[in-house]
């Protein structure tokens, strides 16, 4: 879904740029919402327990899969903000190069007014998608044997 | 009185004034109860019961007087009949493995209801695994009360112990424990209450309710953290073996054999939260000291209030609806995530919780992902409520 | 310094300046700490890892960094070793329960010291009586020191567990525990070490002493009263079975069967104490930015002076003269019964404990009904000493 | 020891009074030495556990017989003011009808400044003396068969 041209940097700062054009937090939640309402729907056969995030109080998954030396992502959510907040990791981390996602800087999430959702201890999850994110990509970048997107997604678990 | 609550008079995210809605998690503290601990460290920090000189003796006597003043609140025969724990969730622990597992065999049975927050699951599931004990559940209805029909049948049943709360933390069900009770020793079962959630709310009175053993929290009664209380019969109490070793608890430690204490230094070794008790001693009289009607009365109108404004909001579903309840409203919407909905207020200062607040299984028998929560302290008004319907307008265009 | 904690500017019986010497029954708290605990009730009050909400994430995220303020104190490899208990006494009965009760057998000892405090025998006591295994003693020399000849026969028999103090309360006599630990774990025997008494005095790394499990109390560390510690190492901890039951330990509960969560919640059941757990990390952060040098040397030599005074009054005798100790001073008159020059003493501000200080077994094998014992703190002085010397002047005209 | 014909409460006065020669706490206290000093040896038969007070840093034995509708007492401690105590209360109450035992007004104790040693918790056992001889007075007030020495003391155990 994202333009696998251009960097994660860039991703972001485009991010940043399309929020701050909200002077309150409800039009940037709104538009979060809208985000998460854009992602790309998830088939349901890979809403398992390997693609679950767990510690959110709403259900997440994140489907990660490898594409030559990209990896893919997709991801949903029950709640409408925790989607939105899956499809800003995703704009931003989709068909990027593992070894790229593992050392990403996210801090645009800070930037955007988000923060509240970076904190360890909120049971949205924003903080356990990035942590399985990079614990996947970081697999990724790790095996040198090109692996199938099921082996990928079932190494998930 | 929200004068003395310094909490309810902040702003989160900048310039918003909080509406804190969430007592049923923990209730603020009066002014009252924060300067009396603050006295305690500033002038009389020193460890009791052992001490010979002043602070020593200041301090047990504070200490021992915040027990007589927790015994008065809820009619205990005597002080030593009120054990300091660290909170609901150890009074109850406590009783499973002096009271529960020592006498538990595989042909045993615990009850509990079916609304039980995880900390009156948890102990006696564990407790039953460790002896291969049967853990029964009173089943309830789907407004959120007991089915007594089916409760009399377990209680009929050779059971060992029935578990249950006084007040339901998710839906704020009020059960009729005295009858229960009766009806139980009826049959000759003990009963423990879980009180965590009725002592900021009702009066309770354990010789009126002839309750075996009752358990709660300090911090959910205006008191501070990590304090909770134990009140148990005396016979039954002096009869639990020790519970943890250590220092206050014992009468003559030597290697060839320890010899313990009386009650109710047995069951607390080590040295107390001392801070803890003399605070929970201050909010216990902040409680006593109530006009209780007058509360009582408050505490219905606004709840009664918050139903009428909440059932009028077109798709929210009120969770609970038993004609006895206290402080506690719970609902969903029928296309709103309990987790958005929650965000977004919290975002507008209404400190709301959403989720499954610790009784999963009351979930699953609702079928429900979770609730958004609403649950209210003697501090709280009709405007607060009306600032929770606002909001709740905005959560709903938002996600509309 | 001093006038970083308040409980020590005040007067007793009337207009006697207060000198407080019973640290090794609790230390005083620096202003930074109660106001940190102050902070706490009037802005973040809220239940902790549940919430959506500002106020629960703010004493949320205080709350894990207060863990790893204690962790960066002590050198945990990680945060979720750090588990909290309400003292030194519940971290060791913790272990006694989860660890050693389920794997003890007739066939198995545990070794304890003969100068441990109660609290680090009862539970271990309970734990061999109800598993039928044995409890050994090692022995101790005259001086307060130990018999590291018997130690290292009892290591090298089939030993289950050592459970040892880091510092002697009765006696202040230092344990070598690095050698010691060493040396149990050439034999395959784990270590668990009471360290009540080192961390006010002396700085701690888990990691370096390779210690198997740590315990210790807040309120002996210049933090608040009802939290404590119980570090283990990660493997060790994570095979534990849970302990409590409730609120917080679960990942999921159904009355099928509940799963639980990761270190450290499993070991922690029900809201905990934050106020004092927040009000520890505030202590940690204050003992860890200490000139740990400058006050090592200053309470050297408030301890050498101590000495040196004491010994030089006629009929009094120095109990504990290991070469290696902290802070503590116990000592016995001749012909003064220690409870008499207690009494005294106090009259006179002077704040000492007397008795058994928990430490019956040491008492009974130095054959003393008790000592008098003067314990420092990072904020005694010299002039407190020459005060004590005063008094016992006049505890002597007294009773002479 | 004491003076038969008069009352406790004369007793007490006459205590109070003694005590108000001294303005400061260290007369009064060394007075208190005193007059343990003077208590009558107590004969070490009697120190046994019956007789023992339990609860107090120091040993205590307070040993109660009745001497026809009298009430008698001995005492001894190892530590010189905890047996000034003891023999406050035995100056007090030695050689009176255990029914004004059980009764009797103590705070006196208040008055000549002991008052730190009426605390329930302090360890120095005054209030579990007094509780321990309340207890006897009251059971040798109830009981209306005259008992012998030894089987009054022997149910103190
Ligand atoms: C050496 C030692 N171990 C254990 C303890 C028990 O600590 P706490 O009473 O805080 O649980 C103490 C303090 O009393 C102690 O001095
Ligand atoms: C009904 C009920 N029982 C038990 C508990 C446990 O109390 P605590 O967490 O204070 O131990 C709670 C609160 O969370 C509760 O609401």
């Amino acid at each position: 879904m994202a333009d696998a041209s251009s960097t994660i940097d860039e991703r972001a700062r485009a991010i940043v740029d399309d929020f701050s054009l909200f002077d309150d937090w409800i039009g940037r939640y709104e538009y979060l919402i809208e985000i998460g309402k854009k992602l790309p729907p998830m088939d349901d056969a890979l809403k398992t327990d390997a693609t679950r995030i767990h510690g959110c109080q709403s259900k997440v998954w994140i489907h990660t899969a490898r594409d030559r030396d990209r990896m893919t992502m997709q991801g949903d959510s029950d709640a409408m903000i925790t989607k939105g907040l899956a499809g800003l990791l995703i704009r931003v981390l989709d068909d990027q190069p593992p070894e790229a996602v593992r050392e990403a800087d996210l801090s645009f999430i800070d930037d955007i007014g988000m923060r509240e959702h970076l904190s360890s201890t909120r049971n949205n999850g924003l903080h356990s998608m990035i942590e399985q994110i990079r614990t996947r990509a970081a697999r990724l970048a790790e095996s040198a044997e090109p692996a199938s997107d099921s082996a990928v997604s079932s190494s998930n678990a | 009185m929200r004068g003395e609550f310094p909490a309810l008079h902040q702003s989160v995210y900048e310039d918003t004034p909080l509406v804190y809605l969430d007592n049923a998690a923990t209730t603020q503290k009066p002014q009252v109860v924060l300067d009396r601990m603050a006295r305690y460290y500033a002038h009389e920090n020193s460890n009791v019961h052992r001490g010979v000189h002043k602070l020593s003796q200041d301090a047990t006597d504070a200490f021992e007087e915040a027990r007589q003043s927790v015994a008065d609140l809820i009619n205990a025969p005597s002080s030593d009949q009120v054990i300091f724990t660290r909170g609901c969730t150890e009074s109850l622990n406590l009783v499973a493995q002096t009271f529960a597992r020592p006498q538990l065999g595989p042909d045993d049975t615990v009850v509990v209801t079916h609304m039980e927050h995880h900390s009156n699951i948890v102990p006696w599931q564990m407790a039953c695994e460790a002896t291969g004990a049967t853990l029964k559940v009173w089943p309830i209805h789907d407004d959120g009360t007991l089915d007594m029909e089916a409760g009399r049948q377990l209680l009929a049943e050779e059971t060992f112990l029935l578990a249950m709360g006084h007040v339901s933390n998710a839906l704020g069900t009020i059960h009729p424990v005295a009858s229960i009770i009766d009806t139980a020793h009826a049959h000759g079962v003990p009963v423990v209450i879980d009180g965590a959630q009725s002592m900021a709310h009702l009066p309770v009175d354990v010789q009126a309710l002839d309750a075996d053993f009752y358990a709660f929290s300090g911090h959910k009664m205006f008191g501070p953290t990590g304090i909770g209380v134990l009140y148990g019969k005396y016979d039954l109490l002096d009869g639990l073996p020790p519970y943890h070793g250590g220092g206050d608890m014992i009468d003559e430690v030597s290697f060839d054999g320890t010899t313990y204490a009386d009650l109710p230094h047995r069951l607390e070794a080590g040295t107390p939260h001392i801070a803890g008790v003399i605070g929970l001693g201050a909010a216990a009289r902040f409680v006593r000291e109530l006009d209780h009607e007058a509360v009582h009365a408050h505490e219905e109108d606004v709840l009664q209030y918050a139903h009428e404004q909440l059932a009028a909001i077109d798709g929210l579903r009120l969770v609970g609806t038993a004609p006895e309840k206290t402080s506690v409203c719970s609902f969903v919407f029928d296309d709103i995530h309990p987790y958005d909905a929650g965000t977004i207020l919290d975002r507008l200062g209404l400190a709301v919780r959403t989720g499954h607040h610790c009784t999963q299984p009351l979930m699953e028998r609702l079928d429900l992902p979770g609730t958004i929560r609403a649950s209210f302290a003697l501090y709280n008004t009709r405007q607060d409520v009306d600032r929770l319907v606002e909001g709740l307008d905005r959560v709903q265009t938002m996600f509309g």
